[in-house]
């Protein structure tokens, strides 16, 4: 009884501790919203928002890692008008409700995003960061995305890149019409956005796919090749995770299918070299990207993975993540800078349709902002693997836009 | 307490409960008076208990009718047996044990009472309630549970808890009562003191009680005919007089006449 | 015919990883009334530490190792967590193995992150032709060994000590316990088996064609919950048979995938589930599960 | 008894004060802290009111479910199809947003006893496992059923309004200088419901229907021969609870503004579990509590990473937030089964003798 009341008295106490304290601020902070939030006289403050404990905690770190190697660069060459570049991290764990209180938390301290990390967790913001007028860069290639100027897309999206693919492997002379081509894909954004791109090919190149729908957690694919076994497929098109795309070349070698293997842009991580699934890869396996590898013969790809090295000492799991969280960053940096004069949130938006023509030469093709709706880029590069080089990818030549990716329409019409 | 129902009549009509494969009873056949008090007796393993089962609808009988009051009750399940005024107890008490003893009464009018979840979740059912909380306060009275009405039921000495079985048995407003084994590991003043709870329940409610017990000193002073079981077969039926002097109950059983209260016989039997 | 083949082959060697996880589960069961949500991280635990070691020890030493290693940490768990818990509240049991889920998936997670770390099996890489029938050697192998590991630990049941025990219990927990069976050993063994058995299945499921341990390995036990569901939870036999089941399903599905289309894409996750609760209606305790006998 | 129910007055008198004195703090809180505590209050709301439906189901009936998400994906994507438009490739029926949530938890109900086949005739872990499917089974139609759910996207959630008034940013309400955007408005209607469904789990725990349940929990056969039909109440208790987790995921979509598949997974049906375990199984104060707990934690966790020892914060090397919050999780649930298995309810119960009329625990005889 006693307690219950030192209880009742604690909480009245406090109740009116807090309409002391607490009144002013929150009504004072509602009324001087009038500078944009995250931009003081020295820094501009930018938000990441990584999965760093969930699934996807490697290629959250390795995001992070690149993009502060940019915002270093960036800031010795002077920042970014006239002030410096300001990361703001938080985890979300790959977990809806921890990015939606994440987000709600940090929103108030950064002018934008730099970089977003997880298709549940963009579904989870995108109308919140649509209703605040935010540019939010994403760590995706979903076509579905496009149409959205809040949201930035770089580089050739999975249709795209897919696309480019299979029309490398028909010129290539690997695939012809009137051929089977296997595709097994995760549910979800990846796998059906690359599978609308594979069936557009298909149906203009005269393949016949043969569709395999696996579930991310999926350790054994015996059985999906084996189905793409019978039906007689000349090649197969993977969009999985790393562990999965390995698994696919691993069995098909097993199965004895001698048939080029052509993996999505997140199908390769670079310890599966050291795994039983290693031969296979080198023999069958290419890469798409629509950005550059760390392990290309090129001046700037050889300075990144320089600056890699210098700071994290062992090569990245994820080549293209490191590429692209690289580019990214150095994209928003130009986008902020064609709007020094105007350093809002609105201004941001607007300096993002400006960009017409951003380019990493060798490390990213051309980039075109301008409109929302479309592709930065229809042009993607194949890569193969090989021990030697950092990170285990090379390209097998240059980035490159066929007829049909050009001719191909995205589905952000809606 | 007053009586609203005429006591019932049971007729056990050849029952046979089967067991993957094996006989537990085989065509058992004896009827119950209306407002007596039938003992159930045998030794263990004679199929007293799967008796009762089959009676209140737990186990499914494999042949046979069981009637009450002439309407056939082979066959319904546990709560729809409840429904024809069939109330029990267990062997093993059956109760709540954090409940309090007055919930575990309250239980017991679950059939009497109408308020489903919506209507409980909406609040309405409480005058409901309170009128049949007064009711089971008066049997909870009648069987001495008065002064642990709050307390929960695993707080409860064995006694009592075998007495809460019998008031929650009460509280359904039975017209045929199940006893099974009413007064199991009480000693002698408790079970004197149950044994004449029944007697008065069934003499207030007007009931038809049917009981299986080993204590036969209980079994002899309350019970006015007793079914001996063996094997799953009725051994005799009759009145305490001719159950004590059935030559076989004797043979097979006790070696010896069967006095009224002989330690040594209720512990042959039991 | 040879399409056939390779179906039912590689069909029954899947099913016979998910029978062997299943076991773990009715093993357990059976001595504790508890389902082991822990055996998850009980299977990644022991592959992991195969994985860490075989590139120092060679892989049969590693091999020794995991087991030994997830056997203890499957007598740790009963000994250090469960054995406190009152035997009686199986659900605070299954709870309890929640909470061993959560911490151990936590720490593996952080150490393997998104590596895939090489088993090095000797048997990796290696494929085997029959005719015109092309299996990963490891197919076999499972195929050979696994069914030998069941008979073993059904001799184990039959003939040791300790099999009769955890046999006289099952049947009739108190009475064993009067008849001096010591409940402590049988509930410690179980545990130390399923363990065991988590640790084969893993190696199993992480063997080539699949390139290694990761995170996702472990998950594989949640697939085997319906197979030991559908066996009944308290039948090893019903374990293997609930293990051949989804096994063959899931082959199956994948194969017709294209021709069960309408149903949606990716139905193999779903078909397990979708067997379990059309078994569970018919049978509510599984295939071969004791019926609870209705006794108060 | 007057004597036992005067105590209990005199007991109730300081309890009733200290209630006040909370819903005064709950009340202003808006006026005062930022969208980050209120959203997360959000969010432990909607969880409290499945922790409710739950704590019936497990607690007093001792019906194992897993398949709780999966009914809190009906609420949410039922509430996102029945209120929202057509357009941008999914359709909707635009349906009064007021009417589309109540229809979403009778839909959520209808689910429910959809699956009374199964879930009236089996009992304990089998139920538990065979409503685990439901999650699978749930995870493939959001993917499938695009029309309605939107696929792996998910779809934007209708804000709701209530005779004009919208619960959203776009209301231009202010209180006292405070702007009233979607989280400050949604707290109050927050509030009502998980009061609401909190009143109603009460009432239904405390009756008639709560005492056949705890029966049936500890021996169905002993509730039958009490007149209870096992059968029928064990689908109308899952029913019951599947409209709590309706219940939830209306607001769960409310809270989110959109609809977020892969949100309703197992680890959803798992943390819901643990919320009625930590907090004491047949309590409703112990499942709001629990709720509060299980959500809040691992975002405290990941918002005070830099902050705590051991810990570091995002990006760091060392163990973060997260994981660090992971193993307190994993540990407090091992901890709680071990020490205390009654859960926070007990705990409370332990400091409060007074109210030990109505312990938590269940236990089997």
């Amino acid at each position: 009884m006693h307690k219950s009341r030192t209880l009742g008295l604690a909480a009245v106490a406090l109740a009116s501790a807090l309409a002391v304290a607490g009144c002013s601020t929150k009504a004072e902070r509602a009324g001087t919203s009038s500078a944009a939030p995250g931009v003081s006289d020295s820094t501009i403050k930018l938000g990441v928002l990584m999965d760093l404990s969930g699934p996807f905690a490697g290629t959250g770190k390795t995001i992070l890692d690149a993009s502060n190697v940019a915002v270093k660069e960036i800031n010795a060459a002077g920042g970014v008008c006239d002030r410096k570049l300001a990361l703001v991290t938080r985890d979300h764990g790959y977990d809806p409700q921890k990015a939606v209180a994440a987000y709600d938390e940090m929103d108030p301290q950064v002018l934008g995003y730099l970089n977003i990390l997880g298709t549940p967790v963009v579904t989870a913001l995108r109308d919140k960061i649509e209703a605040k007028d935010e540019l939010a860069g994403l760590t995706t290639f979903a076509s579905t995305l496009l149409g959205d100027k809040h949201l930035i897309v770089l580089g050739a999206t999975y249709d795209i890149q897919t696309i480019n693919g299979l029309d490398w492997l028909v010129r290539k002379g690997e695939l012809r019409s009137g051929d089977s081509v296997g595709h097994i894909y995760l549910q979800g954004e990846i796998g059906e956005n690359s599978l609308r791109g594979s069936k557009f090919a298909a149906g203009k190149l005269g393949l016949k796919i043969v569709g395999q729908q696996i579930d991310p957690t999926a350790t054994d694919l015996t059985s999906q090749v084996n189905a793409l076994k019978s039906a007689k497929v000349k090649a197969i098109q993977v969009d999985s995770t790393p562990k999965q795309a390995a698994s696919v070349a691993a069995v098909a070698q097993a199965a004895g299918m001698e048939v080029p293997i052509m993996g999505g842009v997140s199908t390769f991580a670079t310890s599966l070299l050291t795994t039983s699934a290693a031969p296979a890869l080198t023999e069958h396996y290419t890469r798409l990207s629509g950005l550059g590898a760390l392990g290309a013969d090129t001046a700037a790809a050889r300075k990144l993975a320089a600056a890699w090295t210098d700071q994290y000492g062992k090569a990245p799991e994820a080549s293209s993540g490191v590429v692209h969280a690289y580019a990214m960053t150095k994209l928003y940096a130009e986008i902020l800078g064609k709007t020094c004069e105007d350093l809002t949130r609105p201004g941001l938006l607007k300096a993002r349709s400006a960009v017409t023509d951003f380019t990493l030469p060798g490390l990213l093709p051309p980039q075109d902002f301008s409109d929302p709706a479309e592709p930065s880029s229809r042009e993607a590069q194949v890569l193969g693997v090989d021990k030697d080089v950092f990170a285990g990818v090379k390209p097998l030549g240059d980035f490159f836009a066929s007829d049909l990716a050009k001719e191909y329409k995205v589905p952000s019409a809606g | 307490m007053t009586t609203t129902h005429g006591a019932p009549e049971l007729r056990v009509e050849d029952v046979s409960v089967m067991f993957s494969g094996l006989r537990a009873l085989d065509g058992v056949s004896f009827t119950v008076r209306p407002g007596t008090i039938h003992a159930v007796i045998g030794p263990n393993g004679a199929g007293k208990t799967t008796l009762l089962n089959a009676l209140s609808g737990i186990y499914r009988v494999a042949s046979g009718r069981i009637m009450v009051d002439g309407q056939e009750v082979t066959g319904l399940r546990p709560d729809r047996v409840v429904r024809r005024g069939v109330a029990r107890t267990f062997q093993n008490i059956v109760v709540s044990p954090v409940e309090s003893t007055l919930d575990n009464l309250m239980v017991g009018r679950h059939r009497l009472t109408r308020s489903g979840i919506a209507a409980t979740a909406l609040g309405l059912g409480r005058g409901e309630q309170r009128v049949h909380e007064a009711r089971v306060r008066d049997i909870a009275e009648f069987a001495g549970l008065s002064g642990v009405l709050d307390r929960p039921a695993a707080s409860l000495a064995y006694g009592d808890l075998k007495r809460l079985e019998f008031a929650r048995a009460l509280c359904l407003e039975p017209r045929l009562l199940i006893l099974d084994e009413p007064v199991a590991g009480m000693n002698t003043a408790e079970s004197a003191e149950l044994a004449r709870l029944v007697s008065a329940a069934r003499d207030a409610l007007g009931l038809t009680v049917v009981f299986v017990e080993h204590d036969m000193g209980v079994v002899m002073s309350i019970a006015d005919r007793i079914t001996v079981l063996d094997f799953g077969k009725v051994v005799t039926d009759g009145t305490p007089e001719h159950v004590r002097q059935h030559p076989e109950v004797i043979s097979a059983y006790l070696g010896a006449p069967m006095e009224s209260g002989n330690d040594q016989v209720a512990e042959r039997l039991s | 015919m040879t399409r056939g083949v390779e179906i039912l082959l590689s069909g029954l060697s899947l099913g016979l990883l998910y029978a062997l996880i299943a076991l773990g589960f009715v093993i357990v069961f059976k001595a504790t009334r508890t389902v082991n949500f822990a055996h998850a991280s009980f299977v990644l635990f022991g592959v992991w530490v195969v994985a860490q070691t075989s590139p120092h020890i060679g892989f049969a030493a590693a091999v020794a190792l995991g087991l030994v290693a997830a056997g203890t940490l499957g007598l740790a768990v009963e000994r250090l967590l469960l054995s406190r818990v009152d035997g009686r509240k199986h659900d605070a049991l299954a709870i309890l193995t929640i909470g061993v889920n959560v911490v151990l998936t936590a720490e593996l997670s952080w150490r393997i992150g998104e590596r895939v770390l090489p088993l090095g099996a000797p048997w990796d890489g290696h494929v085997v032709h029959f005719g015109s029938v092309v299996l990963p050697l490891s197919v076999i192998i499972t195929i050979i060994t696994v069914p030998l590991l069941i008979a073993g630990l059904a001799a184990c049941l039959r003939h040791t000590g300790w099999g009769l025990a955890m046999r006289a219990s099952i049947e009739d927990r108190e009475g064993a316990a009067l008849a001096g069976v010591r409940l402590k050993r049988v509930s410690a063994g179980a545990w130390v088996t399923a363990g065991v058995l988590a640790v084969a299945a893993g190696i199993g499921l992480a063997s080539f064609p699949s390139p290694g341990v990761a995170v996702s390995t472990g998950t594989a036990a949640i697939k085997a919950l319906p197979a030991a569901i559908i066996g009944g939870l308290d039948s090893l036999g019903g374990a293997i048979v609930g293990g051949l089941v989804i096994g063959i399903a899931e082959v199956t599905v994948a194969e017709y995938q294209a021709s069960l289309s309408f149903l949606g894409r990716g139905l193999g996750d779903v078909v397990a589930y979708v067997i379990m609760i059309c078994i569970l209606l018919w049978r509510p305790s599984g295939l071969f599960g004791a019926k609870e006998v209705s006794r108060a | 008894m007057p004597e036992t129910s005067r105590l209990r007055m005199a007991g109730r008198v300081p309890a009733l004060c200290a209630l006040t004195a909370a819903l005064v703090v709950l009340l202003a809180l808006p006026l005062y802290v930022s969208a980050f505590w209120l959203n997360m209050g959000l969010f432990a709301m909607a969880a409290a009111v499945g922790a409710i439906g739950l704590t019936i189901l497990l607690g007093a009936a001792g019906q194992l479910s897993l398949g709780h998400a999966f009914f809190v994906a009906v609420g949410t994507y039922g509430y996102a199809f029945l209120a929202g438009e057509s357009g941008g490739g999914v359709s909707g029926l635009g349906l009064p947003p007021l009417l589309a949530a109540v229809l979403a938890v009778l839909l959520a109900g209808v689910c429910g006893l959809l699956f009374s086949p199964v879930s009236s005739r089996l009992r304990g872990i089998y139920l538990g496992i065979a409503s685990l499917g439901l999650v699978f089974l749930g995870h493939h139609l959001l993917q499938n059923m695009k029309p309605v759910t939107g696929g792996f996207e998910g779809r934007t959630v209708v804000p709701l309004s209530i005779g004009g008034f919208s619960f959203s940013d776009q209301a231009d309400v202010t209180v006292l200088g405070v702007p009233f955007g979607a989280a400050e408005s949604q707290w109050y209607l927050f509030l009502v419901v998980t009061g609401g469904a909190a009143l109603l789990g009460r009432n239904v725990l405390r009756g008639r229907p709560g005492r056949a349940l705890r029966l049936m929990r500890d021996s169905e056969i002993g509730a039958s021969a009490m007149g209870v039909d096992i059968r029928r109440t064990k689908a109308a208790v899952f029913v019951l609870s599947s409209m709590y987790a309706g219940a939830a995921g209306v607001l769960t979509a409310l809270a989110f503004q959109r609809t977020v598949p892969d949100y309703f997974s197992l680890h959803l049906s798992i943390n819901y579990l643990l919320m009625v375990i930590l907090g004491g199984l047949g309590s409703v104060g112990g499942a709001i509590a629990g709720a509060v707990f299980v959500v809040t934690l691992p975002l405290l966790f990941s918002r005070y990473a830099d902050s705590l020892p051991f810990v570091t914060g995002a990006g760091g090397q060392g163990l973060d937030g997260s994981t660090a919050a992971q193993f307190v999780y994993g540990a407090v649930v091992i901890v709680t089964v071990i020490v205390q298995p009654g859960g926070l309810a007990a705990l409370a119960g332990a400091v409060r003798p007074l109210r030990s009329r109505r312990p938590a625990e269940a236990s089997t005889p």
